[in-house]
């Protein structure tokens, strides 16, 4: 029998001043735990920047005494910006292995430091002695991809400018997002600039939230996890023939479809730090040819009543939000939800299968969980 | 410093000679090179490699000037990072001494130079290494 | 057929100024697959204090870049001091259920920076907002229990120094411990007090290491995974009817035995990051009857020839060493030697089941993997 | 600061009122109190949980003095910790105020000050909370 997502839980991701780590999850895991009453046997918990910016060594254990699971099995998995899918899979595993129900639970708080240090604890998603040596935060190697990007296929500014205004307005139905409002696509240029080409409008928010998915052996529930699979790719942009064509990505989707038994999806969940890195995922999950993503974008490709499959209906990373740890259990919480048609948000009508893909920073590793329906 | 500090004083000891003397890998088994060195080659993973100086003299493939830098960098804001094509090998490196951000452009020439990469801190540790600069005298697109 | 540790590869833990966690993880897994020659499909990494000390997220995926492993699946696992065991426990659970060779790594550098900022790094092993909320550093917990112990059962301070000293003349003769030489027990109490009772003699030093263990689920190699089990403990001491007790141990332990189909095992290695911790845990075990562990120690009953079961033969956290992150690595290795008879150290003769059992903190949660040979 | 930090500014804001006010929680389930107070009860794992005060007077159930302490605390070295028994809960506190360390010992009575937990840092924020001291003018084992 497969593993099923019985339940989901998220909190709306915001600057939750008022909100410590605990708090959130505790909020999450109940929402998810409402209706099973079921408690789980293992906790896998991720968390990514917290980690650095108000440090707890095995958080895992101390969450369960938050959550009131003392003599649950606890862990914590960590793949950067990838963490949480990384948590899914690790938590699938145990799922198939022990037979027992496994609480995957990614929460972060961006919110309590000022952005400065955000950015200084974020830039260590790249190489500690190679892109994150210099003093630049995290959105130089995505400033560099985008430059490369519009030079190499001749993609104007503009048109980019799309996938944020999509995301936001994807993000305007969705009650956990945390940027709920539309933003013109003419205005995304000319915002403050963060790592030019790119500006505050390509980027994710820094903002607060946790997600809880329940993953039961038994079945039942949302949605099937048909796959969940993984691939490390080059340590650097410098080190990638061509680092536009995201080898992790190909590599861990091509692996989760072969293992699912499917040739695509029709609802997605990606990985959209920033702009670029989002039309890059497009164009390597080939649902858009090399250089043509934003294009497709712009016409309303991967939005409801487009030709391709409905992507990030959340609002993605640009507005649903950003808590690195826990995106990837949003991301499996979304599509999983999708399947179930109990998204509330803007929805993929009828769609039977789906997929959240993540990565870290430039693709240093990449994950993807694929889900249909039950 | 609130939040999470660059190399500290032993590791910036440690890691000083590649940086300092811009020195990569080469790989025996494909040829490649790469820097900053790691224990195997990127490109095929093979882990036979030899220490390989990198040509000081490249052109920029493409740059950033980025304005939401983290603290300790702030006040230099924007700083300006590239893409720099080596010929044998491509780094991601700061640039420097960027007088006129108007005449950045892709294809430039752009040139290795020794810097102080991060300012002394509470620990008193200063990082050094290579960063790249427009070549001085040329032109754009030369 | 049940998943077996293939081999193992493990470096001298020492203040390896000249060496930095890429450096001494390569190392230990060169040492691992050098003679299986098999590439493993998922790399299993475990780091714990130099993820605040030289912060690196996704430490896995760029671990995977320095082995020459790209395209392999990176994930890295914290659950504190226990993460060593925790990473077993995951690369297990991995291995058993997609049939891959999983590699886990455990590394961990604390001789980087001054000790007053490694103390204040190790005191997240503690709740953040409970017992780490004061600036005491990583001993005080340790203190107090020792403290309630002597107290409560009448030891003397000479008596629980005869721990230590069987860490030395165990560690003497184990090529990758850090502290090889003999500490005779009389020393113990006047060495530097860290915390009273406990003095520098009864504590970890702080030294720098990597262990690697493959995990093949195609059997053979040095021994067989029979369990690995683990459970959650209190968040603090004061939340423990009897803090002298550690529950999250004896429920990790029922578990493993009860999983492995044992009563017991005939080498073992356990988590003495204080002297005090290395007692009870043993008294936890029922190995010795409550506030007489120190005496059995003091008997010779954990060492060649003593009546009870081989303990740290290694040396243990205290004259082995605990790079923490690693050390849960190390003793999984250890025990694997053990039982296929070429632990190159003290030997257990003709064991033929050993176990390790490792804790985080005060036992906020406790990992115990039991071993039989192949 | 080279290493890592105490509380930060945002969090000891938002974790100050039981710090300020020494409140744990009694859970209505088990009726037990614990602080600081958790979302679910240490004892029994219920979620149903009040505000509750603890008593200002305890005894001394062990106590150790710490001189291996992290930075910013060095210079205070030895800092005394006890676990102290409130009757109807237990807590792990720094003690202060001890003028004599040789008339700390099991048993003494001691009560909750107001006290700063941690100096300002460079972000600024000190930390302030409960500590323990040994009641003023009462014997050793009173
Ligand atoms: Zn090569
Ligand atoms: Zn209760």
């Amino acid at each position: 029998m497969p593993v099923s997502v019985k339940s989901v839980g998220l909190t709306r991701i915001d600057r939750h001043y008022n909100k410590g780590v605990y708090d959130l999850a505790v909020e999450a895991v109940d929402d998810a735990l409402k209706d099973s009453g079921a408690e789980p046997s293992y906790l896998v918990a991720s968390t990514s920047a917290s980690l650095l910016l108000e440090p707890q060594l095995d958080l895992a254990s101390y969450l369960a005494s938050h959550l009131g699971l003392r003599g649950s099995r606890a862990l914590a998995v960590e793949a950067g910006e990838a963490s949480g899918l990384a948590a899914i899979l690790a938590g699938y595993r145990l799922a198939i292995s022990t037979g027992e129900r496994v609480l995957v639970v990614g929460v972060d708080k961006l919110s309590d430091l000022p952005s400065a240090s955000v950015h200084a604890a974020l830039k260590h998603v790249f190489y500690r002695y190679g892109d994150a040596l210099y003093k630049v935060g995290h959105a130089a190697v995505a400033g560099l991809l985008a430059s490369l990007y519009m030079d190499r296929f001749g993609v104007d500014r503009e048109t980019m400018s799309y996938w944020p205004a999509m995301m936001h307005s994807h993000a305007k139905e969705n009650p956990y997002a945390m940027l709920r409002f539309a933003v013109k696509p003419e205005k995304v240029a000319t915002a403050m600039p963060v790592a030019s080409p790119l500006t505050l409008l390509d980027m994710f928010p820094l903002g607060d939230g946790a997600a809880a998915v329940l993953l039961d052996p038994q079945g039942g529930g949302l949605a099937e996890i048909a796959s969940v699979e993984s691939s490390t790719g080059p340590a650097s942009i410098a080190f990638s023939e061509d680092p536009l064509w995201l080898d992790a990505v190909e590599e861990s989707w091509r692996r989760a479809l072969s293992t699912a038994g499917v040739n695509g999806v029709e609802v997605l969940e990606i990985h959209d730090s920033y702009t670029i890195m989002g039309l890059l995922i497009l164009e390597t999950l080939r649902l858009a040819e090399r250089g043509k993503a934003a294009e497709l974008v712009a016409e309303g490709a991967f939005t409801v009543g487009g030709s391709g499959p409905l992507v990030n209906a959340s609002g993605g990373l640009k507005a649903r939000g950003h808590p690195v740890g826990a995106t990837g259990v949003y991301m499996a919480a979304e599509v999983a939800m999708q399947l179930a048609d109990v998204f509330p948000g803007v929805k993929a009508d009828d769609a039977k299968t789906g997929a959240a893909v993540s990565i870290n920073g430039h693709g240093s590793s990449a994950y993807t969980a694929i889900f249909r329906s039950t | 410093m609130s939040g999470v500090g660059g190399l500290r004083n032993v590791e910036a000891w440690r890691t000083r000679i590649p940086r300092y003397r811009f020195l990569g890998a080469r790989c025996k088994s494909c040829g490649k090179l790469h820097y900053p060195p790691l224990k195997a080659c990127p490109y095929c993973g093979s882990r036979d490699l030899e220490e390989a100086q990198l040509p000081r003299q490249g052109r920029l493939l493409a740059f950033t000037s980025v304005y939401s830098v983290e603290e300790g960098g702030r006040e230099e804001s924007p700083i300006f990072v590239g893409l720099i094509d080596l010929g044998v090998a491509r780094v991601v490196a700061e640039l420097t001494d960027v007088t006129d951000p108007s005449r950045l452009a892709a294809g430039i020439p752009v040139e290795a130079v020794f810097r102080r990469i991060s300012e002394e801190d509470d620990e008193g540790v200063i990082v050094y290494g290579v960063k790249f600069r427009p070549v001085p005298g040329a032109g754009e697109g030369d």
